[in-house]
């Protein structure tokens, strides 16, 4: 299959209804260990990502994919902000010009992400951040050749319940040094409702 | 949650109104953005100066805006950074050609999101630096890459950098100097109660009745350790013990006092506290050149307090004692 | 009770020493007294104003000692008035000739005390004065004897008063300014919690997680109504009705303003209630001066505001923009 | 009987043992309806009381009323110090030189006083102040001509009691208006405890 423009619009508004839901719960994991915002970041920044790319047109991914960054950038805040809004900004050059995207692209597009978070977070792996999902999901979408949106969703999942166990390194939770463990990291989460949504668009489009 | 607003959602908005309306003579609002500015901003052949960051520090930041202090304050919604577009509106509104200092204090959402103002200001040919300040010693180990937080000592960096500022000093010297007191600027803080995030509604930790928090930072979120609620003098001396040593402060040297409030704790019990860092610091044969007692960088309605020390020299002192006329700052 | 305090019983004795400790070049401590004058007291051909109180509403009333507003502020035990022999003591002090001021708010125990204190001093030969502040429009009662609470607009008549005394103006100059100005100067508070005097421990009363109590006096009592919490701007509009009313301010009269903080609601609260007290005025034709937002005459830690306004003509305007060096009212 | 120096002393050692006990008890019947100190101030005042008479020696009643009247006024403050402090001085001036007090010197003492604390306070009976306690007592004792230790703690406890229903017209408790019925008036209950402690005084040496 190819991701095109309907297929990003759709998982936009999945991932923001998943984010309504649990804006709460997101919420209470940042105040376990962190300043008790990340739910409503992310509640307001996804509402108006929809507003935003429910209002226009778009011939291409790229457009689509900028339009959510610019906005993520601009209404999300905080630590989560510039990194959903870089990862979303380095998808959309990545795919430049593109109106659809197939699987290479798309593992291409990841990449670039991930190399964008990392370097304006300067997080690694295993640090207690949503650099934990994006990077495990990476090293397994490149095992494969196709979307399967089964084990795309089961990756995130795991790699999301990791960072349960992990001693925060970067971000607030890092204050908390071990008082951290035992948590899961907000981000992890959002990201893992980002890409659980992602998963749901395949499915329901194979 | 009982709070004095509208709406979780226009808290910040509606606070920024109030504010301009308190000091219309003295500051603006840019339209259409959370950022306060001195009313005459851009100040002619005056370096600039930005801070902000998060809401619910009252009067940080917007309060610090004014001849002598900054030049402009962005403010986010309540805890949460500011995003790059504010932040680049604020720099743009007070560039004059003698570039933009931005005041950062050292949390990851902050970092990003001036970081990417500057770019922004900078693909636009504006003289941007930025300075990081870390005065927070709760989290000492080495170990800890991310770096200490930055805390009420930002006030003190907002006034020096204020004042070599308004002295026609360049964008260089204006860093350095504010470098300079980051240097020298250690602060701790602890909590009796926790805060409450009106958009979240509830608290973000529970302490116990008998239970204070050591080493919290100024977000609402949880401190370093927790334990059994002590005296006044007791907790002065750990806050101030842990800030002497961090700074290595040692007999002779002078320094500048601040006493902060957290939001909710009664002034009285930050004289309480002042007593006591005062005679520490005497018996310690340091000098105390100026006290500062009051809510400088709160954290909503948290009763608790923090401690900051300034190590000062000749330099440091002449600027601490210019004039300022920021409306929670006057000099 | 959570405080940060040594002993219900020395808290006063602490805050007295941890304030003179942070100003102890403005201020100082009469020996073996509650009473903080100003440092260069008694000054020379200038007449005297003392005020004064119980403690718990710092800043007041040391915090308005000072260069342009008081000579002396006498402290009493928490929310109890200081006694007639400290009262005396803080007149004997500041008296070189001119003679004193007392600006007591109108409780029985404050006035009692204070008039004693008069007396004694009349009989050493010190010219006294009084003036009584009763701004709290809370109580309106016409057959209400004991008459209307001193609250926040104290600060507006320390300040005039101050700056009065200051130009070298007549015992019964000053006295006349300070009538004047209490004539035009209406408060009304409310609060979301009670608070807890230290020595109690206790609150002194309650409210449920969705009330609020208007016509809060400052000394932790019930106020006039208990309701239904509401909205920052139905607040802000009924407590500065209430005050327009009972000023019977009229479109073109210009006013100061002041949003006062009872102790433990975030400033960002107070700047909330003034963007409505702000727009309510303007829409009234009244013009706005001058405003204040901040916590200026509190009740420990209580949640809260007050909001009061101060009728202005060019005498006043001129005696409120006046230099005040006092630590809490810096001009 | 005629009241001596021993006799005050006694009393006011009752009195202080009766504050410091209901401290808290007079504290929170304040708090109800005024400031929440009445206890605290009373037990501090009259602790200090003790303090002072117990270091000296007196040759006459009236200067060990000066000197509990001036602890008084110097160390209750508030509302009851200027009160208390002047019925004592009062009664101090109204007994000069007398180092015993027989009956008419009492009434007339507790007449002066009485006279002190409406002056002071400008407050009348049916109040809800410590005058209707001090005002019913003198109307007792102006009925009599000898002490009578047990109808006067009634009449005392009763006057005390009495305040419960009333609409408080002076002192802080005047604020609440209707809300202040229902509650005891803390000074008429301190004031109830000094004088339940002097018809102990009398019991006992009769
Ligand atoms: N340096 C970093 N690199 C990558 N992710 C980070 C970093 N710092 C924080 N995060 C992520 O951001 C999340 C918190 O976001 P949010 O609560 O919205 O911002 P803030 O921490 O500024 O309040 C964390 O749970 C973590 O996943
Ligand atoms: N004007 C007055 N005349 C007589 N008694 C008064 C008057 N005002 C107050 N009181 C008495 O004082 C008591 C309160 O004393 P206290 O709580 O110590 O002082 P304050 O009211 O200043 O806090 C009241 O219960 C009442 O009996
Ligand atoms: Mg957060
Ligand atoms: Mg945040
Ligand atoms: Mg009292
Ligand atoms: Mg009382």
């Amino acid at each position: 299959m190819k991701l095109d423009v309907a297929h990003i619009l759709d998982w936009m508004e999945k991932a923001n209804d998943k984010i309504q839901q649990n804006k709460t719960y997101l919420t209470s994991l940042d105040q376990a260990i962190g300043d008790g915002d990340h739910g409503i970041n992310m509640a307001r920044g996804f509402q108006e990502v929809i507003g935003k790319i429910s209002a226009s047109d778009y011939s291409n991914v790229s457009d689509l994919l900028k339009d959510i960054s610019m906005t993520l950038l601009s209404k999300v805040g905080g630590a989560s902000g510039p990194l959903y809004g870089t990862a979303f900004l380095k998808m959309s050059m990545a795919l430049k010009d593109s109106d659809s995207v197939d699987y290479p692209q798309f593992v291409h597009a990841m990449e670039e992400a991930l190399q964008g978070i990392k370097q304006r977070g300067k997080a690694e792996k295993g640090e207690k951040t949503l650099v934990d999902v994006w990077e495990t999901l990476l090293e397994q979408l490149k095992e494969q050749d196709d979307f399967d949106s089964v084990r795309f969703e089961e990756t995130a999942k795991l790699a999301m319940e990791s960072t349960k166990e992990l001693e925060a390194k970067k971000g607030r939770a890092a204050y908390l040094r071990e008082r951290s463990i035992g948590h899961l990291d907000p981000g992890s989460v959002s990201s893992y409702y980002i890409f659980s949504s992602l998963s749901d668009v395949v499915k329901e489009s194979v | 949650m009982k709070k004095i607003i509208n709406d979780p959602n226009s808290a910040v908005q509606d606070m920024l109104d109030g504010f301009v309306a308190a000091y219309p003579n003295d500051v603006k609002r840019l339209p259409g953005t959370t950022v306060i500015a001195r009313k005459d901003a851009p100040v002619t052949n005056k370096v600039g100066i930005v801070s902000g960051g998060g809401s619910g520090h009252e009067p940080a930041h917007a309060g610090y805006v004014g001849e002598g202090m900054l030049d402009a304050a962005v403010a986010g919604e309540v805890f949460t950074s500011p995003t790059p577009d504010q932040v680049f509106e604020g720099i743009k509104a007070v560039d004059n050609g003698a570039g933009v200092l931005l005041v950062i204090k050292n949390y990851t959402g902050d970092i990003m999101n001036f970081e990417m103002a500057a770019e922004l200001a900078e693909a636009e040919g504006i003289n941007v630096k930025q300075v990081v300040v870390n005065d927070d010693v709760a989290v000492e180990d080495s170990s800890f890459t991310t770096g200490r937080r930055g805390i009420a000592g930002t006030v003190f960096v907002h006034k020096i950098a204020g004042a070599k500022a308004a002295q026609g000093a360049s964008l260089e010297e204006v860093q350095a100097v504010a470098e300079k007191t980051i240097q020298n600027v250690s602060s701790i803080g602890m909590a009796l109660t926790p805060c409450i995030v009106p958009a979240a509604g509830t608290p973000s930790f529970e302490l116990k009745e008998n239970e204070m928090e050591i080493g919290i930072g100024i977000h609402g979120e949880p401190g370093i350790e927790r334990k059994e609620i002590t005296t006044a003098d007791e907790i002065a001396v750990e806050l101030t013990e842990k800030v002497i040593a961090d700074l290595g402060l040692k007999s002779g040297e002078e320094v500048a006092v601040m006493v902060n409030g957290l939001g909710g704790t009664p002034e009285m019990e930050l004289f309480i506290v002042n007593k006591k860092v005062n005679q520490l610091l005497s018996d310690k044969g340091i000098t105390i050149y100026d006290t500062f007692v009051g809510e400088y960088m709160t954290s909503l309605e948290m009763a608790g307090c923090s401690v900051t020390l300034l190590r000062l020299d000749q330099e440091l002192k002449t600027l601490l004692d210019a004039e300022s006329k920021a409306p929670a700052f006057r000099r």
